[in-house]
């Protein structure tokens, strides 16, 4: 193996890419995490459509491969090859690069979203500052592309989205600092704004931020998991796009690959986001109970962990195989289902025999993989959670009129967010 | 892209005074920044001036960048270039840009400006000869890894002694304040 | 008619005019602050997702705030009354279905009525049991239609395909009953065409056993919702004065407190032999007319369950000629529709063929009162109450 | 059959030949000269609480001399009692609107004109309802021809001869 390869492995300290200055693996960290999160937004297509499906006591998609499986890449060809419709009023450069703003700015922020100690991009020293700094910049797509259709229900999906994203970033801002207030109870006094140092402080400090000061913790992280909603304009705060008001807010006009990419930076802030989250109050990619149950032989059984859920995942692939309808009809896709159980079964295998390669706690190549699998592992897992308290929302609540959506932000959320902020502050000193 | 490289730029890291970019990179983005400030006043359509200063902004913020400011350029992306230009551009949908692009391109007092610019260009000329005898001879330490670190200190002090800036930051606070309540004021007849 | 006060007529009427009178558009124009900007008028339809058809509104807004609205209709118009004049009586019953296609039955109940009324024959009774059941199905099935797509439109996706399942079941017995499931043509004039199936009844009953919990399903998702609440109390209030001169009628005015149902006022088919309540609102916002129509829905189930009970034997049609050719004269008859009053005026002049027949939708003649429900709520309310005054394109274009 | 009953007595009595009461299968109607009709339909409002108007339509009688009935369905709440009003009017002749007196006249008259051509002094907006502004004739006339409408349209629209 060439040796900028083996540097990286060999290395005994545990640094992020962008941190030891290696460009070859931060661009390969660049790579896996655009394939990664675009491979995630896909899956969150099926996985939204079958739950709210389920949600509603219907099927949701079946026919496109078995169990629909298929479906997200059926839908991504069709609207590849669906005409890009330009409005002839519309301002064509402006609004031919609006996607690309919004898409830009939720891709851009995954440069520092750890998700393991050394598996990001980079560790930055304004961590945090960047990711809402960079986050907030995808109101512009969205705010430009409203503008550049030239037609009423964009323009007004367009006010209303920048006026909510606006308003909700403040009471976000206020949570997120109430939570890296939490960093500086150290023996220096120091807080950090780096995402790796702010989980390493929550491993020093021995508890998830959302539990230290309970409850303040907790309610700065209920603040934020309802502001990231409305930031992402999800149900029930997904008023820009209100589909029976205005017909579909900001991306009525577009069309095909344009409008494509409006969903992919949609889906993609809220992985980012519920990213933040997970980082800033649920102790990022560490397991459960590190401190706890920290002898070797439950970091072995936590190991498992990955592979038993993929095991789980081919399981129920295969109770599926076993429940398809005995006809012709359904012969190929049930051998499609079957190869997808075989491969999920294959990959489980795999993180078995990783696991279990790299249980002992030495720097070997299999162990320090192991650690990565499971800190990405954990990580996912966490923000799966997120992804899923998404779809579930979208399908109980009704949407919350323009109105009232700015009194919750302003006059609920700013206030309490601001008080926890001070008694945070308060008990900090107190207590360290 | 080789281990040489690597280890050359891990060493410039941990020496941490050399830029941390080419002067290529420099040029890139100062030429960048001045192509979009001057479409900032150029452009008849008030939108796309907005969108060339959110372009000039994220260029200066890459300045900020290299200067080993990484705070700064942080405040400047969240600040600047996602909040207020959002409110610009949010005031500037709403104005009737036809009525608009048809205006005077440039105000009567072009004379006053083009002072104004002169006066500029000979500061620079000044501050480009006379070279470093113009600053204070203070190596400040360059240091990307501790920069929110030593601003905290500057603004807000370290334990037992109060930062140089603090009294002035507060201040600084306050009058925002005051101008809080007075656009609430100004807008709102009834409170 | 305890709720209802005349004296407040004449103001109320004079309320609603003048907030009608189209020159008045301009002067409910907001306070005047330094950041006025210009009105904003917006077409929402006739191509809109929840204008429930093609229903065209515009809308004058002052950024989100309504000022006024006009509604442009017509979209849907097929002359259906110019098309009685050339049908005979017994052609022309199938076509009164496509009018309010929600609620099919009904509007055939009302025309075999009238007709009937005009000849002066009446239904037996094993008949008249047999359209009171129908049509009580129907006004459950409307309801679940009008539920589902109204909580689509303030967001709520998930009630649209729980009430769709559960309307399935009563168009499953009407498809049983008569063939069809949309446009029914359940009945003929004098009757009914079809003697029930073999095991209707307990279809019936099984139904009402598995919808009473599907209604508690439907509250549990909605009724103590905070956000529904938001959502729909004190928007588009109107008062049950303003509904009387607006002519509105059926859940909207009982919404508003006005105690008054054509099934207890004016008893037809079977209505008066069965035991069943007029559920009433205090507020007439939306979320009154909610519950009204929760309430109606469950009202219907116990019409349903005693009519199930004690329908009688006996001929399903009545002595009615082969040809039907009703004497000279004119009838109106008007029966209680899902939406509200649902009337037939019918002139005839001894042919077989109406000479002229004028159809009283309710649809129309609510919608009318949108205008007056809309101004100075948001455009996001415009939806809710346009949901809320539940109107079915076909009626109103007829 | 006449219809008789105190309130009838009563505006017999104030209009005399000009007012016609009488009942067919059970429901009451007044027919009432045009020129009585602002009165009369006030007054039952105010004084006989017929408070709610459920329909105004007319009928078309090409053959005689006033070619159209104008027809008002009233309702009283108070009463729970029905009555139709109607008067005779020609062609062209037009006849004072009722918006004033209940607001729910506006769309119903409007369908009126749009559908019979009958014009209501005093309406706010008197304009076509559910057919298009430029449309020709008002349909439920009954000299109006369906087909040549038809052939006519697909003629100026289509540009070709119409199968019908």
């Amino acid at each position: 193996m060439p040796n900028f390869i083996m540097s990286y492995l060999d290395s005994k300290e545990a640094l992020t890419p962008g941190s030891a200055g290696s460009q070859f693996w931060a661009l390969i960290y660049v790579l896996i995490i655009f394939a990664g999160v675009s491979v995630a937004v896909i899956a969150m297509n099926w996985i939204e459509r079958k739950l709210l499906a389920h949600f509603q006591v219907r099927l949701g998609p079946m026919r496109v491969g078995p169990h629909g499986l298929l479906q997200p890449i059926a839908d991504a060809v069709k609207l590849m090859i669906k005409e890009d419709i330009i409005p002839a009023e519309a301002d064509q450069l402006v609004f031919w690069f609006a996607p690309m703003i919004g898409l830009l700015a939720a891709f851009t922020v995954y440069t520092v979203i750890p998700f393991g100690p050394s598996q990001a991009v980079s560790d930055m020293n304004i961590g945090i500052l960047f990711m809402l700094g960079v986050s907030s910049l995808g109101v512009l797509g969205i705010v430009v592309a409203g503008w550049a259709s030239n037609s009423h229900y964009p323009l007004i999906g367009a006010l209303r989205s920048s006026a909510q994203m606006v308003s909700y970033e403040v009471a976000m801002g206020l949570a997120v600092v109430s939570a890296i207030l939490m960093t500086s109870l150290n023996a220096s006094g120091t807080g950090t704004l780096s995402m790796i140092g702010i989980v390493q402080a929550q491993q020093q400090q021995g508890v998830w931020f959302i539990f230290k000061f309970f409850p303040l913790g907790l309610i700065a992280f209920a603040i934020f998991a309802i502001a990231m909603v409305a930031e992402t304009n999800r149900a029930p705060f997904d008023l820009a796009e209100a589909e029976s008001e205005l017909t579909a807010g900001y991306h009525t006009e577009y069309s095909g690959l344009r409008w494509s990419l409006f969903m992919l930076a949609e889906y993609a802030a809220m992985i980012a986001v519920s990213s933040i989250a997970v980082t800033l109050w649920l102790g990022g990619w560490m397991r459960p109970f590190p401190n706890l149950l920290h002898a070797p032989a439950w970091d072995f059984i936590f190991s498992l962990f990955p592979g038993l859920t993929f095991l789980a995942l081919a399981a129920i692939a295969l109770i599926g195989v076993a429940r398809m309808p005995a006809h012709s009809f359904f012969r190929i896709q049930r051998i499609g289902l079957a190869v997808f159980a075989a491969l999920l079964g294959f990959v489980a295998l795999l993180l078995l025999v990783i696991a279990v390669a790299g249980r002992s706690a030495d720097m070997s190549v299999a162990g320090r993989f192991n650690d990565g699998i499971d800190h990405v592992y954990w990580f996912v897992l966490k923000v799966a959670v997120f992804m899923y308290l998404f779809i579930w929302y979208r399908a109980t609540w009704p949407r919350y009129r323009f109105d009232q959506l700015m009194k919750i932000g302003w006059k609920v959320m700013l206030p309490i967010s601001l008080g926890v902020l001070i008694v945070t502050a308060i008990v900090g000193v107190i207590f360290s | 892209m080789n281990l040489a490289m690597n280890s050359a730029l891990n060493s410039t890291i941990n020496s941490g005074m050399a830029p941390v970019a080419t002067p290529w990179f420099f040029y890139v983005l100062a030429g960048v920044a001045v192509i979009s400030g001057v479409l900032v006043i150029t452009r008849r359509n008030a939108v796309h001036a907005a969108l060339a200063l959110i372009v000039t902004l994220l260029a200066v913020t890459g300045l900020y960048l290299m200067l080993y400011a990484p705070f700064v350029a942080g405040v400047q992306i969240i600040v600047y270039a996602g909040g207020i230009m959002v409110l610009f551009l949010f005031v500037i949908m709403l104005v009737n840009i036809d009525r608009s692009s048809k205006e005077r391109r440039f105000n009567r007092i072009w004379a006053v400006g083009l002072g104004a610019a002169c006066a500029l260009l000979a500061l620079f000329v000044f501050a480009f000869t006379k070279g470093k005898a113009l600053f204070p001879d203070r190596g400040m330490p360059l240091a990307e890894g501790s920069n929110t670190q030593e601003i905290a200190k500057m603004l807000y002090g370290e334990a037992g002694r109060m930062g140089q800036y603090t009294f002035a930051f507060e201040i600084a606070s306050l009058l925002l304040l005051v101008a809080i309540l007075g656009a609430v004021i100004m807008t709102k007849k009834k409170i | 008619m305890s709720a209802y006060k005349n004296d407040q007529t004449n103001d109320a009427s004079n309320r609603a005019l003048s907030s009608l009178d189209r020159s008045n558009l301009d002067l409910k124009t907001p306070d005047k602050t330094y950041l006025d900007s210009n009105e904003l008028i917006i077409n929402m339809g006739p191509q809109h997702p929840a204008t429930h058809g093609v229903l065209r509104v515009i809308l004058k807004l002052d950024g989100e705030k309504v000022l006024g609205t006009e509604c442009v209709i017509g979209y849907l118009h097929r002359g259906v009354e110019k098309i009685a004049e050339n049908r005979t009586y017994t052609m022309f019953a199938p076509y009164v279905d496509r009018m309010d296609y929600c609620a099919a039955v009904s509007n055939g109940l009302g025309y075999c009525e009238a007709v009937e009324k005009l000849m002066n024959v009446e239904a037996p009774p094993r008949a008249q049991y047999i359209r009171v059941i129908l049509t009580e199905l129907q006004r459950i099935a409307s309801h679940q239609l009008w539920l589902g797509t109204h909580a689509l439109d303030i967001g709520a996706m998930t009630p649209l395909f729980y009430t769709f399942r559960d309307r399935e079941e009563i168009l499953k017995i009407f498809e049983k009953y008569c063939g069809a499931r949309l446009t029914t043509h359940a009945f003929r004039i004098g009757g009914c065409q079809y003697e029930t199936y073999a095991g209707f009844e307990k279809d019936v009953k099984n139904f009402l056993t598995f919808f009473a919990p599907k209604i508690d399903e439907y509250e549990a998702l909605l009724t103590t919702n905070r956000i529904w609440l938001e959502r729909t109390k004190n928007v588009g209030v109107i008062s049950g004065a303003d509904c009387i001169a607006l002519g509105v009628t059926g859940p909207v005015l009982r919404a508003s407190g006005v105690k008054w149902d054509l099934r207890k006022a004016q008893p037809y088919a079977a209505y008066s032999k069965f035991d069943f309540e007029i559920p009433t609102g205090e507020n007439g916002d939306t979320y009154d007319r909610y519950l009204v129509r929760m309430q109606e829905m469950r009202q219907s189930m116990r019409i349903v369950e005693q009519a199930v009970d004690a329908i009688p034997e006996g001929p399903i049609m009545g002595k009615v000629p082969k040809v039907i050719k009703p004497p000279v004269g004119e009838i109106y008859h008007s029966i209680e529709a899902p939406k509200g009053e649902l009337g037939y005026f019918i002139v005839s002049d001894g042919s077989t063929q109406p000479y002229r027949l004028r159809v009283r939708p309710p649809s129309f003649v609510n919608l009318q009162a949108l205008d007056l429900m809309v101004r100075g709520l948001l455009v996001a309310d415009v939806i809710a109450v346009i949901g809320t005054i539940d109107i079915v394109l076909g009626e109103v274009d007829r | 059959m006449p219809w008789t009953s105190p309130m009838v007595e009563k505006y017999r009595r104030q209009y005399g030949s000009g007012l016609d009461a009488q009942t067919y299968l059970g429901q009451n109607y007044l027919a009432v000269n045009r020129s009585l009709i602002p009165d009369i339909l006030r007054l039952l409002r105010d004084e006989e609480q017929f408070d709610y108007c459920v329909d105004i339509t007319a009928v078309h009688y090409p053959k005689r001399e006033k070619q159209f009935d104008v027809v008002w369905i009233l309702y009283s709440f108070p009463r729970n009692e029905r009555v139709r009003v109607k008067t005779q009017i020609a062609d062209g002749a037009s006849i004072p609107s009722s918006v004033s007196i209940w607001p729910t006249a506006n769309w119903l008259e409007r369908e009126v004109y749009d559908m019979f051509g009958i014009t209501f002094d005093g309406h706010p907006d008197l304009k076509r309802i559910l057919l298009p502004d430029g449309w020709k004739g008002h349909p439920l006339r009954k000299d109006y021809g369906i087909l040549q409408q038809d052939k006519e349209w697909v003629q100026i629209n289509l540009g070709i001869e119409s199968g019908q």
